[in-house]
């Protein structure tokens, strides 16, 4: 057995992931989901996690730094590139009583893995009634100049496959409070973080134990009258940017982060464009067949009677993702993308 | 199963290889019953009474009850399509495997999946069969880590086909067994044709057990057409994963008697190779031949054998035939956990027609 | 080097495709199928099949028989069951000049090559400007009581994956002008055949060589007035079954066969909601971003002012396809059902 | 490179494998040549000036030259991430590779992607590198194939790393390129960690050659501090599957000295490992101190060579500085073929500054 030397490692030293909020007792969304994966591993040993380089070296983006000091090497697990073989073995624990958290090192990988998520994890359930509690996790998306094979968002994929639950958040504190409901959870998950949020928001998370978010509920992240973005990720922040500018014009947008995208909140996104009778839907997965694609039929179906307007989908091209920094931003919808949309429905 | 009965008589004869003599008769069972079933389910299927596929495993019985039998009931086991023989072995029951073939209420699978799909982990801890090939073989590793982690004598058995072993997972999952040590057995049931494809088409080693130097692992090669080698090496490598000494990896040699699947009349092989199998390496035959001539059993015992078996095979298709189909309106049932349907009494209403 | 001898073989007698059709020279869907790979490979040597049991035994559902007598072993070429390799060896082959086109047994066990599809094989083009002309065939689909594993609908994950051009023809004649356009392509395609319509759909189909079917142009099946239904594969049989019994109730259903998912025919959908104003966009992979939730919201963004009534989908529920007659006909869209839906939106 | 000189003094000298002067002059260019880019852009990217990643393939020049020597230009090579300085020695031009690590229009791959994701199929035969691993090892047995099927005297090579060995492609790719004996030189590109892993937790064999044997092909292990070892041993592989004896794994041994990209210290790799790595197995001071003890370069042709390889450098940063960013509009176009924009000038009209 391949044993490691723990003195070799460059993971810190054990110390749990809240020491590293900021002097105010903020959380980046990176430390947030550190601070999840700590406690449910403090709280519940059938917990573990595997992946690449996750343990010696604390992960690609650090999120389990000091996890391998803490819970030793049998509880953070490195393990060879195998993604078929990571997913199926989390599969197998979960079917004796585990709980595995296995990690992506970026959510492109997932595809090297696909069949172990789509056809074992995905339908082993619904044939056979063996839950299979285990949490896929993998940073995802793009704006990091990371180009096709470091940007992807794999969640319409798995979206498309009965039996995931997907999440997406957005900020810290969903980071933290869905991780803990994921893992808590009796099926399979995917979990995507997003890189381009790792670092970049903070906020002050919660710190009791206990604290969750439910799996399946949106948020309304800014209240309005006038028209109702629907998005998810990076693009809630680029949302909240827009409609900043937006409320300046005496444009009052509603942003709704829906946070989980399977189940997806179908309520929540029917009650604000109830309201406001007019949507964009704002997405960062290809624009043909992203997830936004089944947020505009539910509104076509649903809300057609408040609708004043068409169902507005604002979503990158359905090229891979680029790297130039020139060919990147076009490819992304950038906030002025956004308040254009907006403006041109509002006048609808 | 399972317990290794060391009484005088077994240690005496070397051929019963340590097993008493209602064991010796339990195997009898086991490939009568699982060759018995083969038949009649290929025969219904032809009469186009059985919906969906079928995948015969004739000729492999000697693969399939050799390599389950060592195994503890609380040992897993993750089979292919082909290895029905092995979970019936293993412990499923004729009546729910029944009722699973004809999409009714009662098989393992509530009418979910079909045929050979199946599985009944609570129960015998056998993994319900995917088709992609060889997806529980990965699935198999974690299983064996977490009897690892528990320190449990456990051990997690998989197997595949000859054909499946070019596939990548096959190479993922033994690498992965042989570095963190696990407790586990790999099988490969070579039954000498993947599909249509011979095994030179699917590797370029003259045998898959030497592959196992490749993982640092033991590699052994046996005769399917003999129960007992399968079941002597078998148990050897079961024994030391269960003592923590990793995993090894079995080629159990054989031919596949029918086609692929029961549409397929597989003139690829050559009648030959076939009739050699079928008259000179039946491992049903042969070992029935073996405890005659040792005693063990006589054409009384053999003739209640059969007749228990078709009482056996009667009995079960009455059941699948009168088990209902699951309700209509639940196919949206149990896909998650949390909505209880895997562990509530499923609707019964779905009546006995379609 | 494995060599096979061909007297070992089932697969037929080198005889044209053409020959089986019947007696009135209608060909069936697999047939039309057969004839359209047939002529490509008389036409363009570059043009090679590869693939698991295609050669000596012909293909699972015997596509291929006769084609390993005619064109020989190098040109039909048995591999083992190795969909990664499959695909990736058809990329090589293609950017050294070949046009090889790979068939998997069942379309399923697409998810076991998928990283060489949606990575390797879609995204090379762009990045390189290499050409990588792969034709990727495939059985999908259900109502054959085949199960989770032997009817999945896998076209919304490559209609995901940009690259790739996806076709799901749901007629002999579009079948055999669609996958010749598909081997004369230059860009990777995804060509799925349904197997439900393999041997029950029957059409005289053009011997004319050259004959072709354009990818990425829908074609109206049914003209009417009343209500769009928008659909392909299977269901499109489905729709016109529902269509003859309501027009005897007055309602005149337009059916549109997509044909082609990727690219898609946009104008064709818009132009028949212009004329009727009401749309049911049905299809047979999972409602849950299933192709309809694009074409619904193509139609609830572009032909918003011309709507009358919601943008009604109807798919199967987001579970895997289940075995049991029973279940499988729940789940799947019944030609009452589109009745039913219909009825309903017509009386909006 | 390529063609194997026989002179009287190549035949004479048996360190020199037949290699002439000027060849061996070649070998230290690029070997100088690739170390000294590897060393400037780490430092361009440690002050902020280099968007994106790098993966320094410092080193393991001995094995990237070594490797890539031997193959004619119609040769294809399909490598990864950590193999720059393989394609460089295959032939890239600097000018390019380095706007594309700026993301110019003038990047092999017109800014769609970034630093060693780079290749040149049309011009050199070289795969541009995808993550995935591995990725194009299949893809190499399409090219191979491809030569067979035509009777080209043509050789397809894969490079992979030591960790891209567990993963189930690689398997794959080796069996079916011995089943169809096609022309492919396998090459394992064994720096002893990947990322932090250590070659025991990627494989429970002691050597990833001695796998060749699970393969039925030649397995070779060398020296990647010896260029001229790696060299000959890849030349015979070549030069074998050319002649149609079909595939060779070459499993290639040296030292990641730095990290796994340029974020990475690397603090899991023990020092003494790295400084015995660094101090006596620097393929690129050997190389040069066994051309100077032959007398075949001294001082001033070592200068020299340093001189001129320093202005290629200064010159493609120049160039690649200079080269404007693609116009954001053309972010659509090139998915298809039939649009042309592969074969049509790129629009220049980015500017090149974002
Ligand atoms: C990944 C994958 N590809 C293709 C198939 C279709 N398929 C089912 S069984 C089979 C042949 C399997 O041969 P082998 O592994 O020798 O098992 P056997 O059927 O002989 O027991 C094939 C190709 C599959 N199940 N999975
Ligand atoms: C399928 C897959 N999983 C994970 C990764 C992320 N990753 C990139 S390089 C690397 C380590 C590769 O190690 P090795 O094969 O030894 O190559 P090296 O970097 O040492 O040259 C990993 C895990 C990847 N590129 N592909
Ligand atoms: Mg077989
Ligand atoms: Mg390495």
């Amino acid at each position: 057995m391949a044993t490691r030397t723990l003195e070799a490692g460059a993971a810190g030293h054990g110390a749990e992931p809240r020491g590293k909020r900021d002097d105010d007792g903020q959380a980046t969304y990176l430390v947030a989901v550190a601070e999840g994966l700590w406690e449910e591993m403090e709280r519940d040993e059938r917990v573990f996690l595997l992946g690449e380089d996750i343990g010696v070296y604390g992960g690609a983006f650090k999120v389990t730094e000091g996890f391998i000091e803490r819970f030793g090497a049998e509880r953070v697990m490195d393990t060879p590139i195998v993604e078929e073989t990571i997913v199926g073995m989390a599969l197998g624990a979960a079917m004796e009583g585990f709980r595995p958290v296995a990690e992506f090192q970026y959510a492109d990988f997932m595809s090297s893995g696909f069949d172990e998520i789509t056809t074992a994890l995905a339908r082993y359930h619904y044939r056979s009634g063996v839950p299979a509690p285990v949490v896929l996790r993998a940073p995802s998306g793009g704006g990091v100049r990371a180009s096709s094979f470091h940007s992807f968002n794999p969640e319409p994929w798995f979206a498309h496959s009965p039996g995931l639950k997907v999440m997406c958040p957005a900020f810290p504190t969903d980071a933290k409070g869905l991780i803990k409901s994921a893992i808590r959870d009796d099926n399979p998950c995917v979990f995507l973080e997003h890189k381009w949020i790792y670092r970049r928001v903070k906020e002050k998370v919660p710190e009791d134990p206990d604290f969750l978010i439910p799996i399946g509920k949106a948020e309304v992240k800014r209240e309005g009258r006038d028209v109702t973005i629907v998005s998810y990720g990076m693009m809630v922040h680029h949302a909240l940017d827009a409609a900043e500018t937006l409320a300046q014009e005496g444009i009052d947008v509603e942003v709704i982060d829906l946070r989980s995208i399977v189940p997806l909140d179908t309520e929540a996104i029917l009650a604000s464009v109830a309201k406001t009778s007019r949507a964009v839907v704002l997405y960062e997965s290809h624009r043909f067949l992203g997830v936004g694609a089944e947020v505009a039929s539910v509104i076509a179906q649903e809300a057609f009677e408040s609708l004043d307007a068409p169902v507005v989908r604002l979503a990158p091209p359905n090229v891979p993702v680029p790297f130039s920094p020139a060919l990147e931003d076009a490819y992304l919808p950038q906030v002025t993308d956004i308040e254009d949309a907006v403006r041109k429905l509002s006048a609808w | 199963m399972a317990t290794r009965v060391k009484d005088k008589k077994a240690a005496a004869e070397q051929w019963r290889v340590g097993l008493s003599d209602d064991q010796l008769k339990d195997i009898l069972h086991k490939l009568k019953l699982c060759r018995y079933f083969d038949e009649r389910m290929e025969a219904l299927y032809r009469q186009g009474r059985l919906p969906g596929a079928i995948y015969s495993g004739r000729g492999q019985e000697g693969t399939h009850v050799g390599v389950v039998y060592p195994l503890h009931d609380d040992d897993s086991l993750f089979p292919t399509h082909r290895d029905l023989s092995a979970q019936l072995t293993k412990g499923l029951e004729l009546r729910r495997v029944m009722a699973q073939f004809w999409g009714r209420i009662d098989g393992y699978t509530r009418g979910r999946d079909g045929n050979s799909h199946i599985g009944d982990w609570q129960g015998n801890r056998t993994w319900t069969v995917m088709s992609h090939l060889p997806i529980a073989y990965p699935v198999a590793c974690g299983a064996a880590l977490a009897y690892k982690r528990r320190g449990e004598p456990r051990v997690a058995m998989a197997i595949c086909g000859d054909g499946a072993t070019s596939n990548g997972r096959w190479h993922e999952a033994l690498n992965v067994s042989a570095i963190f040590e696990l407790p586990v057995v790999w099988v490969v049931n070579n039954n000498q044709y993947a599909y249509s494809a011979p095994n030179p088409l699917e590797f370029p080693v003259p045998t898959i057990a030497e592959r196992a130097q490749a993982y640092r692992m033991p590699g052994v090669r046996v005769d399917g057409a003999n129960v007992l080698d399968v079941y002597q090496a078998t148990g050897e490598a079961v024994d030391r994963a269960r003592d923590g000494g990793g995993p090894t990896l079995i080629e159990s040699v054989s031919l596949r008697w029918r086609g692929h699947a029961g549409h397929d009349p597989a003139k690829y092989v050559p009648k030959e190779l076939l009739e050699d199998y079928m008259q000179n390496k039946d491992p049903v035959k042969r070992f029935e031949e073996l405890l005659r001539s040792n005693g063990v059993v006589d054409d009384t015992t053999v003739k209640e054998l059969d007749e228990r078996i078709q009482r056996e095979f009667e009995d079960g298709y009455e059941f699948a035939q009168n088990s209902p189909f699951p309700e209509p309106g639940d196919v949206t049932k149990g896909l998650w956990v949390e909505d209880g349907y895997w562990t509530s009494e499923p609707g019964r209403g779905g009546g006995t027609q379609t």
